[in-house]
């Protein structure tokens, strides 16, 4: 059969896709499977509307605007709840959401789901408009390096960036939107024509990656064998005050705070509503026809019923 | 002595609009025949662009994108001229300069980018410096080879007729590398402007064109890509042809009579 | 104003240049200096005008040393020497201008000489835009408003139709009459050298030395030279030519020597 | 007639070796002011090199960026000679779409990113469209302009001696375009290099060295930054140097006697 | 071979440049054509070797049309015309090659002609390697081997210095002594005509028609003119030319019409 290739970032979001490849599960499935890297899932997005990608885990909000205009995309699984936390050096004297007005941050690429839900729930909730805050779009490790150099105030972060960030730089947690506004916020992405003509195909692989979830879930320690040095280079991590972490700590750490799940459910699908309602209102969702958007448009979600999650 | 062939008179702006009229012609029929969402049309282009204009937004980005150029651009004439000249009065380091100028060239702008970052972090201040240095060496190495090519006959001259030391800078240097320098500054602009669009749309910082076009692209909005597309080409023409052609003609006003 | 060359050697690097020369040349005289390519009368010229220095020796106005160029002192360049960014008008009228004279009477009086060398009507023009001819001749003007005591020419009507050349000699002429300068002029125009000097010096291949002296001071100046058959057929044959038709062979042996 | 202070014979490799050193040494004096982490010297990012030399990710980096350059620039090349002399055929609409080129030259090449990466999606092809659209230009421009400034008298004089149009084109035509078409192509070369590494460090597909460069730039390894640096700067200096430079002295041998 | 001019007109545009022009040339026959500068001599030249059509009337050669070019008439050109991309052996080979002589035989005989005009030696130099006159020298030797029946010069010996121009003539006359072609010689030097020609034909401003003709045939061809002042007389005055010293002021009211 045809290889099938899987899209992915380098986060913790995307782990069920990497261990399915490292664990081989891909494989018991009969898959054969080449793992793809992006930068950012406005990247991701591109390689699946241009064939070159069969199938991605990535941020819902990158199908929405690309369906709105015209794209034919199809969400067909979930992945994992956001999980996003905004840390700030001890230093800044930040304590509440409040007092970012007038700091700097550095969050994701604009058009990104983090960012959306940046911009969209965690700004806006806390009454800081646009241009209160000095928003950045970096990569996740420059976040990380732009803590320890001081060079931003604030970074708005995800595992395992936001654990090993808080290892290594003077940063304290203030804010989690997991916990406050949890949603969707990685799901498996395809287009409708490889769904089409693939459908086995995608379908063994929402399998693999739901075993792969499963692992996850159940035996962190175990993933986190398979996956660290994704997130980690050197073997161990220098740490501030706990000397040098073996990086299968950190990670297993991080998994820990995940919740992955292959399902998305009724109450995801309002919020996955609500938010793009949100990105209609900065611009960045726009239907031909000026209608609101409706995401159930985008949803295929055939392979969670026939398994019954 | 040409082939005697070029254009001139009332043709010449014909060709312009002629040419501008055939872009937009293969744009429309490229539209026609993909679909919408890969290819919009001139109408939901020119659309966009009004209403991104009524609304706002697109002042925001114009703003952020010329402040930067001026910013970088300016620096590096200033500095390119001052350096030009400074190096004109030494002998064989000059050469060593214009060595070391030729090999940092050689190097895309873009490339200093993540060094910037890493040494400044983001904001304003790399993409400045980046935009600056794509200037700075064009404008440098024409002000450096034009003093060389001052012809040796118009000093002796000057000097035969009695001309002052500050006299024959002003009268004799000063006109006679004007051509270059300015050839040089146009030069610098091209440079100055593709560094630009290029690092905003690699660096995720503030307002900008080329973050406009990046983020349009990044949402799969082509009719923003196409529209930012068509400001980034008009801006530049507009600059080169109004506000640098101009500053030429009448600077070189004796070349064109 | 005398000009006086006191056993003047001039060297470029290894090549001699000029050998032992010495001579003196008094007010309101004209002397045609001819001699082969490259032996060394330019070099004579921008000497005395004080651009090159001797290697040894010296050269003296009225018994002061030339160390510098001086505005009494004035020199046509062989190549052309106008500036392209400047009008006719304005080119002459640099020569008033590096000795302080305001703007407005320097063009009146610019505007004259372009008048005296047939040139009114083109003081708004470029170099560029008028003819290689009309270029020499405003050089000349540039060179005769200085009202210099020596007057260097170094083949200044090279490049001129006869008609020109003709009718700029009398110029020259008139001038020469009313000022009185000492003019040295290189020609490579044996009948030219006739008709204008009162004294013909002839020079040697490189390095120049005096291979003989002509006096025509107590003749009638005419362009008829029949008078003069005698020191032309003289001259021509210094010059290594024979007047009679000469064989091939030998023709060519001389060319490519 | 220049000012004649250029630098001759064995002093050029002298300078251009000191213009490295030059830059070598105010980088480490840099490296040696600031932490390592933001800053590293020379050693280890030549450590660095050596290693990744060995372990041959290099390679990949390095041939994957070598087939997109080497496509690119070749199909433009090839469409640029044959785009241009058609054009010359051509007589008013010559004038038209040298417009065209002209205005869509002044759009900075990677603008087309994000509109190529909609239209084909991510891979190779995009890539290589952006780095052939940024040699196109300047290849055809340069073929275009080069065929109308055929000097007529070269012309006249071929077929005074007989010449047929094949003759014409390949004794005349050709030999005179060289020195324009050569300098377009270095021209298009260094666009396309510049191309190259933008839209590798902007779009994320494939190994490239710009690719490289800003991985290591989002994960903060300024070791990896300034090595990657180092090979991008090296190798367009190679390849200008030693390919290009070698076969402009082979093809215009006659300029440089 | 013989060459008639029958009512011959020529326009560019509305500018009337020849007008009714009538005249049969012989083999074995100089003519020299002088006039004022623009006055259309090189455009006769040019209608003569094939290479501008008539507005009306015809050229014939031996009772043939001319219509295009044709290696039996050559022209040398009055600007410079070889090809800066061959050496000078090369650039007169070329002549013969365009005939499809062997290169190495065509090599050969041009080495021949290069030492009869006194360029041996000079055979592998590049053009921009040797002096203007070497240059002229080269051309005339490209016209001369090809052996043309007709031969068209436009100011050949006008970039020349004294001696090699006097040299040339040498080589001239010999030519049509031994190959009697039919020689068309335009030139600004009277005496030149006078000594080459057989006959003299004086041509007013434009549009060019012949204001006198003057038969020389009879006499013995010497550089002493002095036979021929009242010919030499008159065609001065003919070409506006008061022999005699005239007062300034009709001298440049004459310049200036
Ligand atoms: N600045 C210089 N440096 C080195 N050599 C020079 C310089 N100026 C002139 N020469 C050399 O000196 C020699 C004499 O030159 P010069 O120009 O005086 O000759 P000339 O008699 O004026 O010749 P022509 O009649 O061709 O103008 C030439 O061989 C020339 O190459
Ligand atoms: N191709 C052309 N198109 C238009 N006008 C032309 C062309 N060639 C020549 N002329 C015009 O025809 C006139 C005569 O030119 P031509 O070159 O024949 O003069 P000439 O007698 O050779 O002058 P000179 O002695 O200066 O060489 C000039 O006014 C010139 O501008
Ligand atoms: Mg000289
Ligand atoms: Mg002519």
């Amino acid at each position: 059969a045809d290889k099938l290739k899987v899209g992915y970032l380098r986060v913790m979001d995307d782990a069920q896709a990497i261990v399915a490849q490292e664990g081989d599960f891909y494989k018991k499935q009969g898959l054969d499977t080449e793992l793809m890297e992006f930068k950012s899932g406005t990247d991701l997005i591109k390689a699946i509307v241009g064939g070159q990608v069969d199938v991605g885990v990535l941020g819902f909000t990158n199908a929405i605007s690309w369906a709105s205009r015209g794209a034919d995309l199809k969400v067909v699984g979930g992945a994992q709840r956001g999980y996003h936390s905004l840390l700030v050096r001890d230093d800044a004297g930040i304590n509440t959401l409040a007092d970012l007005k007038g700091k700097t941050l550095a969050s994701q690429s604009q058009g990104s789901t983090a960012d959306t839900v940046l911009r969209g729930v965690v700004l806006k909730g806390a009454d800081l408009k646009e241009g209160d805050v000095n928003v950045m779009g970096v990569s996740p490790a420059v976040a990380v390096q732009s803590l320890v150099g001081n060079r931003v105030n604030a970074a708005f972060l995800f595992e395992p960036y936001d654990r090993i960030a808080q290892l290594v730089a003077p940063v304290k947690q203030i804010y989690e939107v997991g916990e406050s506004w949890p949603f969707p916020c990685m799901v498996v992405i395809t287009s409708g024509k490889v769904l089409e003509s693939r459908k086995d195909d995608i379908w063994k692989a929402l399998d693999a990656q739901q075993q792969a979830i499963e692992l996850l879930e159940n035996k962190p320690a175990e993933a986190s064998k398979l996956i660290a040095q994704y997130f980690i280079a050197e073997p161990t991590l220098k740490t501030r005050k706990q000397g040098d972490l073996p990086r299968e700590t950190v990670i297993a750490d991080a998994i820990k705070t995940q919740e992955f799940t292959s399902k998305v459910t009724d109450k995801d699908i309002e919020r996955m509503t609500e938010l793009a309602r949100i990105m209609e209102g900065e611009g960045s969702l726009k239907t031909k026809d000026g209608k609101p958007f409706d995401v159930n448009t985008v949803l295929d979600l055939e392979w969670q019923k026939a398994r019954k999650l | 002595m040409s082939n005697g062939t070029r254009i001139g008179g009332y043709k010449k702006p014909l060709a312009v609009v002629l040419a501008i009229a055939f872009i937009l012609l293969v744009w429309q029929l490229v539209a026609l025949t993909l679909p919408d969402f890969l290819m919009p049309g001139i109408l939901p282009v020119l659309e966009r662009l009004s209403e991104s204009v009524r609304s706002g937004d697109f002042y925001a980005g114009l703003m952020g994108s010329l402040a930067r150029l001026g910013t970088g651009y300016g620096i590096a004439l200033a500095c390119g001229v001052a350096f030009g000249l400074l190096a004109a009065s030494l002998n064989f380091f000059r050469e060593v300069l214009r060595n070391v100028i030729v090999i940092l060239q050689s190097l895309p702008s873009i490339a200093w980018v993540p060094l910037f970052l890493i040494v400044w972090g983001f904001g304003n201040k790399p993409m400045i410096v980046v935009v600056a240095l794509a200037a700075f060496f064009p404008a440098a190495l024409s002000v450096m080879n034009a003093t060389e090519s001052v012809h040796k006959v118009h000093i002796s001259a000057a000097r035969v007729m009695g001309a002052s030391p500050w006299g024959l800078v002003r009268r004799v240097y000063l006109p006679a590398v004007m051509p270059e320098l300015i050839t040089g500054a146009q030069l610098a602009f091209g440079n100055a402007w593709r560094a630009l669009i290029s690092v905003e749309m690699l660096v995720d910082f503030g307002k900008g064109l080329g973050r406009s076009l990046s983020f349009s692209g990044d949402t799969g909005d082509m009719t923003g890509v196409m529209a930012n597309i068509l400001v980034i080409a008009i801006l530049a023409a507009l600059i080169d042809q109004l506000v640098l052609e101009r500053i030429k003609h009448r600077l070189l006003r004796y070349q064109y009579v | 104003m005398n000009l006086s060359f006191s056993n003047v050697y001039k060297q470029f690097g290894s090549l001699s240049v000029v050998d032992n020369f010495s001579a003196g040349f008094h007010s309101g005289e004209i002397v045609a200096l001819v001699g082969p390519s490259g032996s060394g009368k330019s070099t004579l010229l921008h000497m005395a005008a004080g651009l090159e220095k001797t290697t040894s020796g010296t050269i003296e106005t009225d018994a002061q040393p030339v160390t510098k160029p001086d505005p009494s002192r004035t020199l046509v360049f062989q190549e052309h020497a106008l500036y392209p960014w400047l009008t006719l008008k304005q080119n002459v009228a640099m020569a008033l201008e590096f000795q302080h004279v305001a703007r407005k009477q320097a063009y009146e009086r610019a505007a004259t000489w372009l008048q005296r060398v047939g040139l009114d009507g083109f003081e708004n023009y470029y170099p560029h835009q008028v003819s290689g001819g009309m270029r020499q001749r405003a050089a000349l003007a540039r060179a005769f408003i200085a009202e210099p005591e020596v007057l260097l020419l170094d083949e200044p009507f090279g490049a001129l139709d006869a008609l020109t050349r003709l009718s700029l000699q009398d110029v020259l002429l008139d001038l020469v009459e009313q000022a009185r300068p000492t003019v040295l002029l290189v020609t490579h125009d044996v009948d030219e050298a006739l008709f204008l000097a009162d004294r013909v010096m002839v020079f040697s291949a490189r390095p120049a030395t005096v291979l003989k002296e002509f006096n025509l001071s107590h003749r009638e100046r005419s362009h008829d030279l029949s008078d003069l058959a005698a020191e032309k057929r003289e001259i021509l044959s210094l010059l290594g030519i024979a007047v009679k038709h000469e064989s091939k062979s030998e023709q060519s042996d001389k060319l490519a020597a």
